[in-house]
């Protein structure tokens, strides 16, 4: 694969925007009127459209700007945590006011996000929740219960998934509105997992309020606006990983930067944990001494063969769709074989750990890691879309096999659901 | 040999499981487990007195009710089945079973009725840190004093180490090697110089301790009996013990992900109408069976002194790990999002079968030995 | 548990069976002339009506019955192949009339009978067959196909399942015929399986006729009938294991017996192959030398372990039915754990025999065997109902859950079916 | 390295694909496969006169289209994907991959353009009976001669031992032990003292022969040259070869079962409309697409001259082993009755992974030998 060239218009991209580094980039700066100057010059968000903080370039040249703002060590606007994924949804779905109001807040990092899509009685069955949106006719009035929201403990607003016509099917019967989370109707309680984590929240609606201008969409519409927030979901990930560390450097602004930081990533603090940890696996059956026996041997092999190849499997869905081919299995495949992974690196750490897998803490392996591998690692069969739904979106729309048949048709009201979840 | 219930064991069974539904529901394991000790005495005392579990396989002239394995590990699916806190296993299967397979009669005669009664809490602490479990990786030394035998060393993993009020310590002789030397020391829990510290646990539902014994005086039981041989009579009871405790978590596990499967719509129908979850269940229902049945096999077999108890022990404890563990990364996958909460109970019977896989040895280690005894038969 | 002890009429029943053994019982005889005796005297099926060529005795007391006939090496009646099937069913279905035709040769073995349930189009789904039966007036007339028709190329007699109203639910539009084999509209012809061997055939039907008075039961009641019939095939099963060895003795009536059970038990000569062999496992791991091989151990102990425990289950199940409780989930789980061992046995086998598992014949381990176990033993997962249909039972009938929506309910016509095979 | 196919490659497998769709579909291998030779000659032609896959990585000077492993294992793939009855493996593969590693330049000058014009074919002897894969366990004896060598033993399982007339017999020095005095000898198939046999396979789409040798001329090759290292490399690419056929056939077992699962209907609808079949297929995928990616990994790494080399051909067989085991006796299983009746066509797909499974080793082989490679590159 040939290396692409350098482009005339990379060239004159990252003259322009050397130039103003130079010219605004400073270090003593406080961190939000840094960024309201990023949002103003559009060198924020490039590829964003000029009329809404961006300067309408195109995505391909993002690397180089990013390595122009690294060459400097400038901080970039507000990237990590749900705020993107409210950006996206609001560019593409929003109306004017939307964007003038939230946008440029969303990107200073003065406004925190989160997301209100499922809940206790709908996890795989997103578009079958219950919480309900009633307009009053001034207003809507919000009651019901949304579960596993990431932040919203911090949240400013919240993107709020609810049902507004019970008559309709199921997926045509939900709205979709921007709901401000600190108002008196609307209740946020840590939900502690397993593993002994709280990264999650239960949120409690009791006629919480979203003025009418905050709807996003039209009403019915809210499942293809949710749509596009969840298409966003994959990326997001991806976003955390790139700028989810903090600056090494010194300096008012990267403080700053690092206490946002801190705050955004504290509820994925167990993520690598979930995913097996993989990269212990090899190390430990070395230290341990458990190297020597055949049984553990084989089972090393198939997690690290299975790893590797996983990650050949993404590599290969990145390069054709760099290539601008089609994208094939891969793509899909990722989520189901991570768990996969996930599964058998626990076996595999149980296996290498023996008497001390019974272990936690201080008193445990590295600390308690592995103690947290094996604790955590159901989360990742079942976060984002268990297995089982990984499973039916291969086989319907990569194998392109029938899908079964619905009981879930008609009015929403007829169809048999959970009954709502006593409030504890 | 057989290996149905008769109507007696059934009925026993029941008893145990009625009184563990009424005085220990889950409500009650959440609270013990975040308790100081562990457990509850008056728990306890009802096991003990009440049901007479703690004395359910000790012979009734020492004060025992002289059943077998078969009935001890009826007990322990039950108590596995209500993931009971309760310090059964350490003193009733460990230490007990130590006393009966491994000390002098008149020492059974002096010890037993105290465990028996419940009055003390007894434990074996044989492993030490790395988690060997065979009695010939002991390195505590017994040393001979003048008023008896000095003990130095740590031990590791002993389950209610801090609750125990009756310390059973394997120690071998100094300069010996393997299975020579070794030898069955009781430790007073106010011993001098011995410290216990309690450990961190996955399982919060069982609690362990490391020992360190410095110097730490300690009388020697059995010492007219084969230690090596008696031991490994332990061994191999204990592990089927624990094995039917776990296929008791196993059933309550599965039970628990039928009842959701059935009450959990999605999609407008009870998820249990999916092939996913339903053909799920069925190999969860298969795997948990033959692993019941491989325990109970065993548990009769070691009652009649079958030569092949120990190969059985390690079939029971090999299949009772696998199953259970994928019955508790099932349940908890069948429970979806809710069942990676805390509030919901899954995660508790997860954690004891986590634990319990590796704890006596993890299956692989139990299939190694499974050949390795079918190797020696033939 | 205790043995039971021996009642006064076991007593009496042995005394006089004994004695009607001494008077009847002769070598010399030939096999078909003992029978009618049998026949006649109900000593045959002792627990038959005594109105159908038995005594009315009870079937606790068959063990003494057959110790008797074992103590003088007297031969029963015809017991294995299709023929018992066939008695049970017209025995409970059938008119007086079939039972007067046809049952007194069965148990003589002059007749042999054959199963005509599946279909190409219909295997898990038994109930959807589309072989048809219309009548003309005065007698039925025959089209359609059926497979894994065990022994139809010697049967007299078949049991045929077809449809008989297109217009009802499919379940009701089925009706229950026995038909002559030896006529113009029956082809047999043999079906080759992926083994080599061709222990099945396919039937088809050409306007095979079958008179007014071989219909069994009402027009309609076939499954009901043919529910009947499968109710007894596990119980056929354990008359092949019980009854399929033959006597070692010598003399008329014995060669006689020889030949019949030689020609019935020819179809089932590989079905130890199809179960794994696990017998074959140890001895060979041993004689190979891949007893060293820490991975062949892992295999081989999950193996024997699995394959012990699944005895033990049966036994269980045997034991509570014999304590006369209700029978646990241990019955249902038989099958689907026998295909667990099967396969495993084949990954073991595969796994000891290393390079040796590319070669058949002659040339390969055990003569042959190991390949043959390779080859058969994905028929232990289809044949009698696959694993998932056996899942499917599992889950609805054990564990109670619920089932699954139909998509085939409604008049036969309008279920979406397979078009018929094409005759090749 | 990366390992994505450029347009270029892409094209090529087309090409392949196009022509053995045309020129050797499944009737065409049910032929074959009850043939006396096993495979046909015109067949063979084209794949070396008209498609020029015969050389496909053998450089142009030797006659070759001088592309590497990727090529060939594109081939590979769709051989193993048409289950093409041809004796590609064992005179591409084996044979004119050893001369390309093993042989000296004039050697490969003299033996490689009959092969690369598919004028004659090639084999590769290695194995002995046993069927230990590594040329150290070789036995065969080679004792020089006044005019030569003269080969004495043994050779099994040898790929298209029959059809070849151009043999490749791994043999050692008298007295020699371990990978010491190991060399690779030219037979004719002519020689005397050279006995072959057809040996029985469960996979007839492949042939095998045992050879025995006495006192059979023969010529050492490279004898310039370090056998061992050439050997090594010759089984990687060989390995990796192999592993690419198994996907390809792999991916024709679960195209089979995905389409059949779309048309075949049971109670009112398509057997793919159930989970029970949707999700198997759709881990099958998931396995065939994991396996296609570690073994164009590995043909990339190859072609690199990798460091890592040796490891991914383990890695890519061992995966390819259980992916196209793994589809095969589910692909059986989803076509139910009909999937194991001869005239349906998945039981030949199932022979071939079957007998490819242990071919070269089988997967355990593979993965004790890829953590022994970790360990020794740590």
């Amino acid at each position: 694969m040939s290396t692409p060239s350098i482009t005339p218009e990379e060239t004159t991209v990252r003259a322009e925007l050397r130039a103003w580094l130079a010219a605004h980039w400073q270090v003593d700066r406080s961190l939000v009127a840094w960024r309201h100057l990023l949002v103003d010059s559009g060198w924020g968000m490039p590829h964003w459209p000029r009329e809404w903080h961006g300067r309408g370039l195109p995505v391909a040249l993002l690397p180089a700007i990013d390595a122009e703002f690294e060459a400097v060590g400038a901080v970039g606007v507000a990237r990590i945590g749900i705020r993107l994924l409210a950006a996206a949804t609001l560019l593409e779905h929003g109306s004017d006011d939307h964007k003038r109001r939230f946008l440029r807040r969303i990107l200073s990092g003065e406004d925190t996000w989160c997301q209100l899509f499922s809940e206790p009685g709908s996890g795989s069955d997103l578009a079958g929740g219950t919480t309900r949106a009633e307009f009053d006719g001034t207003r809507w009035v919000v009651n019901g219960q949304k579960l596993w929201t990431t932040s919203a403990h911090h949240a400013h607003w919240g993107l709020l998934l609810a049902r507004t016509d019970w008559d309709a099917p199921k997926h045509q019967g939900l709205s979709f509105f921007v709901i401000d989370m600190h108002q008196p109707g609307v209740e946020v309680r840590p939900l502690k997992q397993m593993n002994g984590y709280a990264s999650f929240n239960e949120v409690f609606f009791t006629d919480a309020v979203v003025p009418a201008n905050n709807q996003v969409a039209n009403t019915g519409d809210g499942w293809k606006v949710a749509m596009t927030t969840l298409a966003h979901e994959r990326r997001n990930a991806d976003a955390l990983r790139r700028w989810g560390h903090a600056s090494p450097h010194a300096g008012r602004i990267y403080d700053e930067e690092r206490a946002e930081i801190a705050t955004v990533m504290e509820p994925y603090r167990w993520y690598p944990q979930r995913a097996g940890r993989v990269d212990l696996a090899l190390p430990r059956a070395r230290s341990t001494g458990r190297m020597a026996d055949p049984a553990v041997r084989q089972e090393l092999a198939k997690l690290l063969m299975l790893s590797r190849a996983s990650e050949w499997l993404a590599q290969r869905a990145r390069h054709a769709k760099q290539s601008g081919k089609p994208e094939g299995p891969e793509g899909s495949l990722g989520k189901l074989v991570a768990s996969h992974v996930a599964r058998a690196a626990a076996e595999v750490h149980a296996l290498i750990s023996g008497a001390d897998a019974m272990l936690a803490g201080a008193d445990s392996p590295e600390n308690g890691m592995i103690a947290e591998i094996l604790l955590s690692v159901p989360a990742t069969s079942i976060a984002g879309g268990t297995d089982e739904i990984q499973r039916n979106i291969i086989g319907e729309r990569v194998l392109d096999l029938p899908r079964e048949p619905r009981t879930d048709a008609g009015p929403f009201r007829d169809i048999p659901r959970n009954p709502p979840r006593p409030r504890g | 040999m057989h290996f149905g219930y008769t109507d007696e064991q059934e009925q026993f069974r029941g008893i145990v499981a009625r009184f563990l539904r009424e005085r220990a529901p889950v409500s009650a394991v959440r609270a013990q487990m975040a308790s100081e000790r562990g457990h509850d005495p008056a728990l306890w005392r009802g096991i003990a007195g009440e049901l007479g579990l703690t004395g359910v396989h000790v012979p009734e002239h020492l004060g025992g009710q002289g059943f077998g394995l078969e009935e001890l590990c009826i007990a322990q699916e039950e108590f596995g089945r209500a993931l009971t806190c309760a310090p059964f296993f350490a003193s009733t299967v460990l230490a007990t079973t130590a006393l009966l397979e491994i000390a002098d009669e008149a020492e059974q005669e002096a010890l037993l009725p105290a465990l028996v009664a419940g009055e003390r809490v007894g434990t074996l602490a044989w492993v030490e840190q790395g988690g060997d479990w065979s009695a010939s990786a002991c390195a505590m030394l017994a040393t001979p004093a003048a008023d008896g035998v000095r003990l130095n060393g740590h031990k590791h993993y002993v389950i209610d180490g801090l609750a125990a009020d009756r310390l059973l310590v394997v120690a071998r002789t100094p300069g010996s090697v393997g299975n020579a030397g070794l030898g069955l020391y009781a430790v007073e829990a106010d011993a001098a110089g011995l410290v216990r510290r309690g450990l961190e646990t996955i399982d919060t539902t069982r609690r362990q301790a490391a020992l360190v014994l410095t110097d730490c005086p300690a009388r020697r039981l059995g010492a007219g009996r084969d230690f090596t041989s008696g031991f490994a009579r332990l061994m191999d009871r204990a592990t089927i013990a624990l094995a039917a405790e776990m296929v008791g978590g196993a059933h309550a596990l599965l039970d628990a992900a039928v009842d959701y499967a059935k009450l959990r719509m999605q999609f407008g129908r009870p998820i249990g109408a999916f092939q996913a979850i339903k053909h799920k269940l069925a190999e969860m229902l298969l795997e948990v069976e033959l692993a019941t049945a491989a325990v109970r096999y065993a548990a009769a077999a070691a009652d009649a002194n079958d030569a092949e108890t120990s190969l059985l022990a390690s079939h029971a404890k090999a299949m009772a790990s696998d199953a259970s563990m994928r019955a508790a990364v099932e349940a908890v996958q069948i429970h979806g999002g809710i069942g990676f909460t805390w509030d919901n109970d899954t995660h508790l019977w997860f954690k004891r079968a986590r634990s319990s896989a590796v704890l006596l040895g993890d299956a692989a280690l139990h299939r190694e030995r499974y050949i390795a005894l079918t190797e020696a038969a033939a």
